[in-house]
């Protein structure tokens, strides 16, 4: 109650001096590349001279964006089964388990988190290289179930945490047997952190791109690995269509997130 | 009284610390039991193994003469309360209730119906559609009470289950659990650390102190018999005054105290050989004040230090001659209401079989 | 207490399950790498003939890694010290402020964390195309703060929102004026926030990838950039050596920042 | 009694809802003065305005005649106690209590000193290097008392600070609040929402409710004098009989309850013209019970639905003829103590001056 916007004084100015930093190299250049993709210039001229569809004509038209695309999306929702799966066994053991070694295992499941990602592309490059899995589906989903995991883990830990294991007691004196009430009662209940974690999972995926250009071989590549190596040969307007449906499949997948969140407070 | 209940010399250790020990109780089919002591006196410890949650490192829990310590949680058939709200979030409140009939199978005709006679028993008709989200945490313990009454279990446990609530919605599912109980005659045990709750509800009391049970009995019997100190000092209002035992006969003992003041023939619990010193309990409802030593009965002269308007009395604090202090309450009409100022010096009287001596440990 | 080790049952094997792969594909791989830096086979036999620090000799004998290290290092301290810095500002306005769209700035200030870091790359590169700035530290930092900023307002936000503001008010009362209420008692009880950020900033700068490939220029760029560049020419021990000091630093920075928080909850 | 503080008409409107209104008191030097009301009733609203937290829409603050609204809070020099923990988590306790001396920038060896004083006050003497997380909750709040007294501030604002307390603590604390408020003589302003906190501490009350001050007064006044249904029902027990008036004179007023019976001479308050609905208030130590109507005073005939021992007394729960129920409790000592059952048809009976009217809105 000490602060309303009227007495902010110098957050004010601080407020503002950031929200403009973070508009002018964050969001400005996005939008101008969203623009591009509608412009009618070959060589990026902008403002564009005239507005066109033609880049998405000739994105859909391309196989070998459609192609990357659907492999962006097949080897994404693969990972997201994969990963709240894995994910909820992992949450139950962590989070319910008393066994010693908790603390440790927890940190053991985070790693990928704080390792630095290129690192972790080098040393499965390196595994893939022996196991013959480069350039192949398993590999890609084996790469991105690594960095997909350690956050389907927080956020089914979390709806977990917060939900009272009295609740499932109660449904074990009311008759139900321990699997019976996990499965009548703690999984509903924890829904909202199930979906969160598809969805997270999911994006990390969909979006990944460091894992994805050390496992892609020419024919098997995801649609991030094609914007990068499209980019590297030829500044097209293609590449600013194939970019806004990136950033547009990802909008929109975090706000279905944050309703969900929003759904569950109430 | 058939026992039809008996917890058998229970005790639980959790690593170094015993959670309960030797607790030993029968209980009869439909009786009021209630759990009373502070926190960590093993109250819920034993509720806890009773429905299957722990199990306890020693004893044994028997019903009707048989052990359910190898039945798991989920076939004992027992209801519970608990403390902390336990609807299940995502089903409304008749299919909350339904539960323990879903899980057993029964059909829908039957349920429907079951589920309509709980949920009236607990005053909540007709809200079956309502979730349990949307209601006020007094509704939802009465939810709760429902389904663990559906399924008409011979024991229901109930683990603080008002302790939430404020005090005049506490009152009032008082008087209802009282009347569920009576109409539904289900064996019930209750654990509480509220003595005016306890008194409130209970045919019989369990008194729990550092895991043991220090003393059954019924509400009465607890506060004009308490046999240990804790018991007199937690059920009920008491005043301690220290002193030293003179002698001991037929279980009476002569006390002197600090100004030299001698008080006879006062029932003595403990062990006397332990040691000389003892505290006398007093309750304040029975003690009278007055400008002169009472003729009969037992007297100490006290000072006023402090007099607390509290509405339907006051509470005058008043220190012996030798420094203990007590706190008398005059009731609206007492002779000396109004008339009493700090430093007087009054005396405190009181019938000598109203009084008790507690060995000190 | 329904799910003690001896219990878990199911979980036990879906636990061993994970642990075993997550090990398989993360953990050994790394493992494998910081042993080959130590190996003496230029051809990154395993296990290797022999040990030896050779490695490590002919990498900081190259002036290019250290450059590279000392690059990575300069940009990380910058982006620390700047991130902490509007990150506290932003956080202050965004938890105490009561002023209308708070909502919406928190989602803006969040959005780096949510898009696709190869679209942000190419619109950063873009924009710095325009302006100049590639291949220049400036560059580097803005582009790194950008994606360093979202973590160091969460973990900023959350301090002071576990802060509570009744004792803010308490030293105002004792006649503190508000401003020195906020140096003398916000900041030393949110400092376990602060340090956090700062660490967090650090390690997102220290192992970024992809923004740093389109910033970089060949006589300015990080670590990262310098391992994934030589990988692509030539696999030597060196990178090996390299990828070690980097999973070395995160990991010691991990575990500091893994004690402070312990030391704030005892 | 000079008015040395004076809450001038104050107003404050968030958005829509109008938190207190028309708040009208004056406080005289020295003196303890509690806000009693339950939460939402303004109490704490009017507290933050007088520390300066928040700004009245409309209306003043004056001390010794002076307007304090203009001086921001911290140069007001007020002290608060607040209800949360408000230590600063990063200073020792003496560093805490050292605090606003040293924004005040005095000497260290008078910091020294002053410290010590004020901790000796609180009795936590030569605590002044533990930390306070390593403190229990009443041990946190005396620390927050010292460092509110260290800079002698004449006003000591406390927002209900006892509140995280149990209760044996919070009597503890309130015989210590007590002692430091005769000691410094500084005046209090304290808020509650616990009518025996309020009766303990306190030389007035204000009773709030709904934004607004419904009675100030001493407890004894409020207590035997209530003006308006509210104050009647807040401070003390009480039990209300409805009633039709049938004739007003002098300020006294004749019911008529649903069986008939005809109470006459009951002090009625409020506006007779709003309505002829009246509701009897009675005080349940003022009830007396027996087998047959009273000779004097007045009297009603009711049936006995239950009873509970409570230790000190048993109270006694009874419904009038016309189904109006209500509580009387039997003291030790009690002629029916004991005697009474289910079912039993009795009588209450009080003197006619014990009870009071009050017009139904």
């Amino acid at each position: 109650m000490l602060l309303d916007f009227d007495k902010l004084g110098a957050w004010r100015w601080a407020l503002g001096l950031i929200c403009g930093l973070m508009t002018l190299f964050l969001l400005l250049p996005i939008l101008f590349i969203i623009a591009l993709s509608f412009g009618s210039s070959r060589w990026l001229i902008f403002p564009p001279p005239s507005w066109t569809l033609n880049w998405y004509v000739e994105l859909f038209a391309d196989p070998r964006w459609l192609t990357a695309a659907l492999t962006s999306a097949k080897i994404g929702l693969i990972v997201m089964v994969l990963s709240v799966i894995l994910g909820l066994f992992a949450s139950l053991a962590l989070v319910r388990g008393t066994f010693k070694g908790r603390a440790v295992l927890r940190a053991f499941f985070l790693t990928p988190m704080i390792l630095p990602v290129v690192i972790v592309a080098v040393a499965l490059y390196a595994l893939f290289l022996r196991l013959g899995m480069n350039g192949t589906l398993t590999g890609f989903v084996i790469a991105h179930l690594v960095v997909a995991l350690p956050f389907a883990i927080i956020t089914i830990s979390g709806a977990l945490e917060s939900f009272d294991t009295a609740i499932e007691e109660a449904a074990i004196l009311c008759g139900a047997s321990p699997w019976e009430a996990r499965f009548r009662v703690t999984l509903p209940a924890i829904k909202h952190g199930l979906f969160s974690a598809a969805i997270f999972s999911f994006l990390i995926s969909w979006d990944e791109v460091v894992l994805a250009i050390f496992m892609a071989s020419p024919t098997l590549q995801t649609l991030p690995v094609k914007v990068w190596t499209t980019l590297r040969q030829d500044l097209t307007p293609v590449v600013a269509a194939a970019s806004t449906i990136l950033v547009l499949l990802t909008v929109l997948l975090m706000i279905a997130a944050a309703l969900l969140r929003k759904g569950k407070s109430k | 009284m058939t026992p039809y209940l008996h917890i058998n010399g229970i005790r639980k250790v959790y690593g170094n610390v015993v959670a309960s020990d030797h607790v030993e109780l029968t209980v009869a089919k439909g009786e009021f039991m209630t759990f009373l002591g502070p926190s960590g006196s093993g109250k819920s410890t034993t509720l806890y193994i009773l429905a299957g949650f722990q199990d306890p490192t020693k004893g044994d829990i028997l019903i009707e003469g048989k052990s359910i310590l190898s039945t798991p949680s989920h076939k004992r058939n027992i209801g519970m309360v608990f403390q902390r709200y336990t609807l299940f979030p995502h089903l409304s409140v008749g299919e909350n209730v339904a539960f323990p009939l879903r899980v057993r199978r029964m059909g829908q005709s039957e349920i429907t119906d079951k589920v309509r006679r709980a949920l009236a028993l607990v005053r909540l008709e007709g809200l079956e559609d309502r979730m349990p989200t949307h209601m006020s945490g007094g509704q939802q313990q009465r939810v709760a009470l429902a389904r663990a009454l559906v399924y008409d279990p011979p024991v229901l446990l109930m683990d603080e289950p008002l302790s939430a609530l404020d005090k005049k919605l506490r009152e009032e599912i008082q008087l209802e659990i009282r009347r569920i109980h009576q109409e539904t005659g289900v064996t019930i045990l209750y654990v509480t650390h509220d003595q005016e709750e306890a008194l409130r509800l209970s045919d019989r009391i369990a008194v729990f102190n550092a895991g043991r049970i220090e003393q059954v009995g019924t509400g009465p019997e607890l506060y004009a018999n308490p046999q240990t100190h804790f018991v007199a000092d937690f059920i009920g209002d008491s005043a301690f005054l220290k002193g030293e035992i003179e002698t001991v006969q037929n279980g009476q003992a002569s006390l002197r105290f600090g100004d030299g003041s001698l008080i006879v023939g006062v029932p003595l619990h403990g062990d006397v050989k332990s040691g000389k010193g003892a505290e006398l309990m007093l309750r304040p409802e029975r003690i009278d004040l007055s400008a002169v030593a009472g003729e009969q009965g037992a007297s100490l002269p006290v000072q006023v230090q402090d007099m607390t308007f509290l509405g339907n009395n006051t509470a005058v604090s008043v220190r012996t001659a030798w420094g203990d202090p007590l706190t008398v309450r005059l009731g609206f009409g007492h002779p000396l209401s109004g008339r009493v100022s700090r430093g007087d010096h009054l005396h405190i009287n009181w019938a000598a079989e109203s009084a008790q001596a507690f060995i000190q440990g």
